[in-house]
C-alpha cells in the first residue's frame, strides 16, 4: 500500500498534462472534473497511505521510481520519501487542495480561462507534492522551483492588467533572491558531504560536523535565506501581500496553505542542521517573532480584504519560524496544518464576500453584511476565532505549544514569549477589526448584495469550518521524525501566563469591539492626533520596507548607474580605451572577415602548437 | 570476417542469376496478373501463357539505341541506374534463403540492408538530377524526401524484430523463430515494415517520384534503352528483396512442417507477398505528396517508436524477471 | 582479421585530415567547404576506430558514434544556414559573407 | 585482409583528393561518398562492424543525401562549374596546401613513434550497445539534447521568413 505513493504525484500531473495538450479546447465540464477530481484521486491515496503507514508503525519508507543517471557517484534518482513528516504534508496539500479545488470550479465558473486555471493549480500540486515527498536534494529543488513558477503563473493569471504582471514578477524576483542563496546551500552540502539524499546527508552532517562549527552555520544561514524568500518572512516578506493580484483560491492555496509553508517544511525537513548551529537556530526564532510582530502591526492599517488577510499570513507563518527557532518541530508544523484550514477558510470566505459583491475588495465600503452573507459571516466567524487562538479551537492548541516552548529556551525565553503574545493580541484586534467592519456597524455600499450560491462553493467551506473548530484534536505523527532532538515532556508553566496566554488575544478582540462594533471609542478621534497619522501611514506601507528597498538598493544602484555614466574615472578608462583601441587597429587586420582566413590562422596554430609540442 | 555459408563462386552466380531471372519474370507476372484483376487478358501472345513476351521485351531493351541527352551530366546520367542494380542485388547477399543458401553470413546483416537502402536512394536522385530536367528534378525531390523519411521507420521497426532476437545477423533471426514467427508479437513492426517497404521501393501507391500523369514519369523521364531497362528491373527486384526481407524478418524465412524443402517454403512465403504487392498496385490509389509525408513523419513514427518502446521493455521485464 | 600496423591507419587518418583542411581553405563554394568539414571530421572518427581496434574496445566505436552525431547536427544546421545565405545573397561564395570585420 | 585495408585506404585517399579539385559539385559528392564508403571497409576490417555500418547508413547514406538535397533546391548543379572553376583559378592553393603539408609532416612524425597492431578480434554491436549505455550514457543524453537543438535551429533557420518578419 505504502508503495503507491507515486500515484501521488502522477495524478495531478496527468490532469496537468491533459488539460496543458488540449490548450483550454475542454469544455469546462470536463476541465474542472479534471482538474479537482485528480487532487480528489491524490488525496483518496493520501488518506490510504496514512491510513497504511500509520498501522504499520515504520518510521519512514522510501519508494524508488527511477534513476535518471549514475555517473562518477553522482545518481540522483526520482525517489519518493514517506516519513511523518512529510505524511501531515500531504494530507494537508491534497486535503485542503482539494477542497479549494472543489471551490474553484465554482469561484472560477465564469472564467474564460477556466482550463488553463486548473491546469496552473494541477501543476502546483504536483511540484508542491514532488518537493515535500523528494528523497534527495535535486528534487526537492525542483519541486521548489516547480512552486516557484506556478506562484508566477498563477499571481499574473489575469495578465490583462499590467499590475498582476508586476506583482507576478515582484513574487518571482523577491523569492528568486532566497532561491539563490538557498541553491548555494544546497551546492555546499553536496560539496562538503558528498551526497544529495537528504537523510545521508543529515547523518553524515551530525557525524562529520560538532555543534556550533561554522559549517552547519553557513549551510543553515543558506538554507535560511531560501526559507524566508519562500515562506515570506523579514527581510523577504514584500512579495506577499501583492501577491494578492492572482484570483482569490490561489490566495487560500498557495498563499496560505500550501506553498509559503514550503520554507517551515524546509526548516523542519534539514531540523539537523540547525541544530547543529545553535545560533541560526536563534536567528530563526528572532526571524519569526519580527516578522509576526510587524505583519500584525501593518494588518492592522490594511483596508483591503485580501492583504488583510496576507499580513495576517506572513504573521502566522512567523509563529511558525518562531516555532522552529524555539525547537518545537513538531507544534511548527502542528501549526502549519491548521494554519492551513483556518486561513484556506478565511480567504475562501473572502473570496465569497468579493465574489458576492461584485470583486469588492475594500472592507470600508462593506458593511452590515450578516444578513445578506450569512456562509461569509460564519467563515470568518469561525475562522477569526481559530485565528487568534480562542480557547479550544485550533489555533488554541498549536500556537500555544509554540508560545510554551518559546518560553522554554534559555536566556530570551522571556522576550520571545512576550513577543509571541503580545502578536497574539495583535492577532485578535485586526482579525476583528476586519470581522466587524465588514458584517456590522452600518451598510456603506453593496445594499443588495446576494450571497452566491453552489454547492461547490458552499461544501468546501462548512468542512473547512468544521476543520478549524476541531483540528485541533487530529494527532500528528510527529515524534518520530524528530524524537531525536529534545524529549517529547510534559510542560510546566505557570497558571498566571497561561492565563496571559489566553486572555490578551480576547482583550484584543474586545478592543476591536470598543473601535468597530460598539463604536465606543472613535477611530477618527485616534487619528486626529498628526502622530498616529504618521504611524497610520508607516504601518499601512508595510513598515515602508518598498520603500527600503527602493532606499537601499534599487536608487543608489540606478544613482551609481547615473554616476558612472560621466564621472574623472572614466579619464583612467579613456586612457585605456586608447590603448586598447591602438592594439585593436593593430589586430583588426587580421579581421578580414573572409572565413577561409580564419580556419587559416586556426590551421597554423594548430602547426605551431604541435611544433611546440615536439621540440619540447 | 565473412563465414561464408556456401561460398563458391557458382552459388553466388546462380543467386544473382535466378534473382535477375525471377524479376524478369515478374514483369511478365505483374502484367498478366493486373490484367487479371482488371478482367482482361494481358500479354497472352509470345509462347506458353505470353511467357515469352519477357524475352521479347528484353530483345527489344537490349536493341533499343542506348541514348545519353547532351544536355544530361554523362557521368552520373550513367552512374545512376546502375547504383539501383548494384545496390539491391548486393542487398541479396545477406538474406538467408535456406540453411545452406546464401552468400554471407554477415554479424551486421540487418543493418546491411539498411545501408544498401539507404544508399540506393542515390540512385534515384543522381538519375533525376543528371538529367537536367525540371521533372526529373521534381521526381528525384520528391523521391529524395519520400526515401530518406521512410528510411527511418524502416530502420526502427527492424528494431523490435532486433530486440527479440537479440541479433543483428538475420540467419540467426530466421532460426530463433522456430517456436514462433515474429509476426504475432511484432505486428505493428510489420505493418510499419510494409508499408515502409513499399515507399521505398517506390511502387504504387507510393510512387509519387515516378508519378506518371503529374510529373511525366519522373527521374526516368530522360532514359531509354538499357538504362531504363536497369531502372525497371531494379524496382522488380526492390520487389522480391523486400518480400525476402519480410518472410525472414517476420514469416520464420524458410521454417517450415518438413513435408516441402526449406527453399520451397522460403518461395512459399516470398511469392504470397510479392503477389500481395502486385495487388495493391491494382487495389490502391495514390496518396498526395504532402499526405504521404506527413502520414510518416505524424503517424509512422510515434507509430514505430512506441512499438519498439514496449517491445523493449517488455523483453527488460521479461529477462530480468527470468534472472 | 585485422594485423595492420596502428601506424597506418593514423597515417590514413591523417593524410583524409589534410586533404579535408586543403578543403576547407581552397574552396570558395560553401557548400564544398561543408563538404570539406565532412572529411575532416570523418579523418578524426577513423583515428578513434582504428585506437579502438588497437585496444580491442568499443570505446572508439562510441566516440565514432558521438561525432557522427555531432556532424549531422552540423551539417543540418551548416546546411539550414546555408539555404539562408542563399536566399538572401544569391550566391554560395563565402567571401561575399565577410561583412563581420574589425 | 592486409590488401583490402591498402586498397580501401588508397581508394578513400584518391576519392578525397577527387572531393576537393572537382568543379562539379554533384561529382565531388559522389567522390565523398566514395570516399566514405572506402572509410567503412576500413572499419570493417578493422574489427568495428558497427561503425562501419552506421558510416554507411548514417554518413553516406543520410547526410550525404541532405548535401544533395541542397544542392537540388538551390539547383547548383552544372551551372555552376564555371564558377567553380573561376574560383579554383588563381594561386589561392599555394599557402593552403603548403601549411596541409606541414601539418601533414608533423603528423607523420608524431605517429611514426606509434606501435602495435589492431586487433584481430571484431568489437560487436552487443559490446558497443551495453558500454554506450553503461557508463557513457551522460554522452548518449547529451548527444540527444545535441541531435534536438540541431533539428529546432534547422528547423528554424531554413523556415521561409514570414511574411511579418524584417
Amino acid at each position: 500500500m505504502l508503495d503507491l505513493i507515486w500515484l501521488l504525484p502522477t495524478f495531478p500531473l496527468l490532469g496537468f498534462l491533459i488539460l496543458a495538450l488540449t490548450e483550454g479546447k475542454l469544455a469546462r465540464g470536463p476541465a474542472g472534473w479534471i482538474g479537482a477530481g485528480s487532487v480528489g484521486l491524490s488525496f483518496a491515496v493520501a488518506a490510504l497511505v496514512a491510513v497504511s503507514f500509520l498501522q504499520s508503525g515504520i518510521e519512514s519508507h522510501t519508494v524508488p521510481i527511477w534513476t535518471w543517471m549514475s555517473v562518477a557517484g553522482f545518481d540522483p534518482g526520482v525517489n519518493l520519501y514517506l516519513d511523518g513528516l512529510s505524511l501531515v504534508m500531504i494530507l494537508v496539500i491534497t486535503g485542503v487542495g482539494f477542497l479549494i479545488h472543489v471551490y474553484s470550479t465554482g469561484y472560477m465558473a465564469d472564467d474564460p480561462d477556466f482550463s488553463r486555471f486548473f491546469c496552473y493549480m494541477n501543476l502546483f500540486v504536483f511540484a508542491m507534492l514532488l518537493l515535500v515527498l523528494g528523497d534527495n536534494l535535486l528534487l526537492l529543488y525542483l519541486g521548489w522551483e516547480g512552486v516557484g513558477l506556478c506562484s508566477y503563473l498563477l499571481i499574473g493569471f489575469w495578465y490583462d492588467d499590467p499590475y498582476n504582471g508586476y506583482a507576478a514578477r515582484k513574487a518571482f524576483v523577491v523569492t528568486r533572491v532566497g532561491d539563490t542563496a538557498m541553491a548555494i546551500g544546497l551546492f555546499l552540502l553536496f560539496a562538503q558531504l558528498g551526497t544529495l539524499n537528504i537523510q545521508e546527508m543529515l547523518h553524515a552532517a551530525e557525524a562529520e560536523w560538532p555543534i556550533g562549527s561554522t559549517l552547519p552555520a553557513i549551510t543553515a544561514l543558506l538554507l535560511l535565506g531560501g526559507a524566508v524568500g519562500k515562506s515570506a518572512q523579514l527581510p523577504l516578506q514584500t512579495w506577499l501581500p501583492d501577491a494578492m493580484a492572482g484570483p482569490t483560491p490561489i490566495s487560500a492555496l498557495i498563499h496560505a496553505a500550501t506553498m509559503v509553508t514550503a520554507g517551515v517544511y524546509l526548516i523542519a525537513r534539514t531540523h539537523t542542521l540547525f541544530e547543529l548551529a545553535p545560533d541560526i537556530q536563534l536567528l530563526v526564532a528572532w526571524v519569526g517573532l519580527i516578522t509576526l510582530l510587524m505583519a500584525g502591526f501593518t494588518a492592522m492599517t490594511q483596508n483591503d480584504i485580501k492583504r488583510i488577510l496576507a499580513y495576517s499570513t506572513v504573521s502566522q507563518i512567523g509563529y511558525m519560524f518562531l516555532g522552529l527557532g524555539v525547537g518545537a518541530w513538531s507544534g511548527a508544523i502542528f501549526h502549519l496544518m491548521t494554519h492551513a484550514f483556518f486561513k484556506a477558510l478565511l480567504f475562501l470566505g473572502a473570496g465569497a464576500v468579493i465574489l458576492s459583491l461584485h470583486h469588492e475588495q475594500d472592507i470600508f465600503r462593506m458593511g452590515a453584511k450578516r444578513k445578506q452573507l450569512p456562509v461569509g459571516f460564519l467563515c470568518f466567524l469561525i475562522g477569526g476565532l481559530a485565528l487568534t487562538a480562542f480557547p479550544y479551537t485550533s489555533g488554541y492548541f498549536s500556537k500555544d505549544e509554540i508560545l510554551i516552548a518559546a518560553l522554554e529556551v534559555e536566556g530570551q525565553g522571556l522576550w520571545l514569549w512576550l513577543g509571541g503574545v503580545i502578536g497574539a493580541f495583535f492577532t485578535g484586534i485586526y482579525t476583528f477589526r476586519l470581522f466587524f467592519v465588514v458584517f456590522f456597524g452600518e451598510s456603506r455600499g453593496h445594499h443588495d448584495a446576494i450571497e452566491v450560491k453552489g454547492l461547490n462553493i458552499a461544501v468546501p467551506l462548512f468542512i473547512l469550518m468544521a476543520l478549524s473548530l476541531f483540528g485541533g484534536w487530529i494527532p500528528v505523527p510527529l515524534d518520530a521524525v524528530f524524537s531525536h532532538g529534545a524529549e517529547h515532556e510534559e510542560h510546566h508553566i505557570s497558571a498566571f501566563m497561561h492565563g496571559v496566554m489566553i486572555a490578551l488575544p480576547l482583550i484584543g478582540i474586545g478592543i476591536s469591539y470598543l473601535f468597530y462594533g460598539s463604536g465606543t471609542f472613535s477611530v477618527e478621534k485616534l487619528m486626529s492626533l498628526p502622530a498616529s497619522r504618521a504611524l497610520h501611514r508607516f504601518w499601512d506601507s508595510g513598515w515602508g520596507m518598498d520603500r527600503l528597498y527602493d532606499l537601499l538598493f534599487v536608487n543608489p544602484f540606478l544613482y551609481l548607474a547615473r554616476v558612472n555614466a560621466k564621472d574623472i574615472v572614466d579619464a583612467f578608462y579613456d586612457m585605456l580605451a586608447a590603448i586598447s583601441r591602438a592594439g585593436h587597429l593593430l589586430i583588426v587586420r587580421t579581421q578580414t572577415g573572409y572565413l577561409r582566413w580564419y580556419a587559416l590562422s586556426m590551421a597554423a596554430g594548430l602547426v605551431a602548437l604541435i611544433a611546440v609540442g615536439v621540440l619540447l | 570476417m565473412f563465414t561464408f555459408a556456401v561460398g563458391s563462386a557458382l552459388s553466388i552466380a546462380s543467386i544473382l542469376l535466378a534473382v535477375i531471372v525471377l524479376a524478369a519474370l515478374l514483369i511478365w507476372v505483374e502484367r498478366r496478373m493486373l490484367s487479371f484483376w482488371q478482367e482482361r487478358l494481358g500479354p497472352n501472345r509470345v509462347g506458353w501463357f505470353g511467357i515469352m513476351q519477357v524475352v521479347a521485351d528484353m530483345i527489344k531493351i537490349f536493341t533499343k539505341e542506348d541514348w545519353v541527352p547532351p544536355f544530361a551530366d554523362r557521368l552520373t546520367f550513367v552512374l545512376a541506374p546502375a547504383i539501383i542494380m548494384i545496390v539491391v542485388l548486393m542487398s541479396f547477399a545477406v538474406i538467408p534463403f535456406t540453411p545452406e543458401v546464401g552468400v554471407i553470413d554477415s554479424n551486421v546483416g540487418v543493418l546491411f540492408v539498411l545501408a544498401m537502402a539507404s544508399l540506393g536512394a542515390y540512385s534515384v536522385m543522381l538519375g533525376g538530377l543528371s538529367s537536367n530536367n525540371k521533372y526529373a528534378l521534381l521526381g528525384s525531390l520528391r523521391a529524395a524526401a519520400q526515401m530518406v523519411s521512410y528510411e527511418v521507420f524502416m530502420g526502427i521497426s527492424l528494431l523490435g524484430v532486433v530486440v527479440l532476437a537479440g541479433s543483428f545477423n538475420l540467419r540467426e533471426i530466421v532460426e530463433t523463430q522456430a517456436d514462433g514467427w515474429y509476426i504475432v508479437p511484432q505486428f505493428i513492426g510489420f505493418l510499419i515494415f510494409l508499408i515502409a517497404g513499399v515507399a521505398e521501393s517506390h511502387r504504387l501507391p507510393f510512387d509519387i517520384p515516378e508519378a506518371e500523369q503529374e510529373i511525366c514519369a519522373g527521374y526516368h523521364t530522360e532514359y531509354s534503352g538499357m538504362k531504363f531497362g536497369m531502372f525497371f528491373v531494379g524496382e522488380y527486384l526492390g520487389l522480391v528483396l523486400i518480400s525476402s526481407l519480410i518472410t525472414v524478418l517476420f514469416f520464420g524465412g524458410w521454417l517450415g512442417p518438413a513435408f516441402l524443402p526449406p527453399i520451397v517454403w522460403f518461395s512459399l512465403k516470398a511469392g504470397f507477398f510479392i503477389m500481395f504487392f502486385i495487388l495493391m498496385r491494382a487495389a490502391l490509389p495514390r496518396p498526395r505528396y504532402d499526405q504521404l509525408m506527413s502520414y510518416g513523419w505524424l503517424f509512422l513514427l510515434p507509430l514505430s517508436l512506441l512499438n519498439l518502446l514496449v517491445t523493449g521493455a517488455v523483453v527488460l521485464v521479461s529477462t530480468t524477471a527470468t534472472m | 582479421m585485422g594485423a595492420i600496423p596502428v601506424e597506418h591507419g593514423l597515417i590514413l587518418a591523417g593524410i583524409l585530415f589534410s586533404l579535408g583542411l586543403i578543403g576547407v581553405l581552397t574552396r570558395r563554394n560553401i557548400v564544398f567547404v561543408l563538404m570539406s568539414l565532412e572529411v575532416m571530421l570523418n579523418a578524426c572518427g577513423l583515428a578513434f576506430i582504428v585506437a579502438g581496434s588497437r585496444w580491442e574496445q568499443a570505446d572508439g566505436q562510441i566516440m565514432f558514434l558521438l561525432i557522427l552525431t555531432l556532424a549531422a547536427a552540423e551539417v543540418a544546421v551548416g546546411l539550414s544556414l546555408i539555404i539562408q545565405m542563399y536566399r538572401r545573397f544569391q550566391t554560395v561564395d563565402i567571401n561575399v559573407l565577410s561583412e563581420l570585420k574589425g | 585482409m592486409m590488401l583490402l585495408f591498402y586498397l580501401a585506404a588508397a581508394v578513400a585517399v584518391i576519392a578525397t583528393i577527387g572531393v576537393i579539385v572537382q568543379t562539379n559539385i554533384v561529382h565531388a559528392l559522389i567522390y565523398l561518398i566514395l570516399s566514405l564508403l572506402a572509410v567503412a571497409v576500413i572499419f570493417y576490417v578493422l574489427g568495428a562492424p558497427l561503425a562501419a555500418m552506421l558510416e554507411a547508413i548514417v554518413y553516406a547514406g543520410a547526410i550525404m543525401v541532405l548535401f544533395l538535397f541542397v544542392i537540388m533546391m538551390l539547383n547548383l548543379g552544372q551551372s555552376t562549374r564555371q564558377q567553380e572553376r573561376a574560383w579554383l583559378a588563381g594561386r589561392g592553393w599555394i599557402v593552403p596546401a603548403l601549411l596541409a603539408a606541414v601539418l601533414l609532416g608533423q603528423l607523420l612524425y608524431v605517429l611514426s613513434g606509434v606501435e602495435g597492431m589492431s586487433a584481430a578480434e571484431q568489437v560487436g554491436v552487443m559490446a558497443v550497445g551495453t558500454r554506450l549505455f553503461g557508463p557513457y550514457v551522460l554522452a548518449v543524453e547529451l548527444a540527444s539534447i545535441l541531435l534536438l537543438a540541431g533539428l529546432i535551429t534547422a528547423y528554424h533557420l531554413a523556415r521561409k521568413p514570414k511574411a511579418g518578419d524584417e
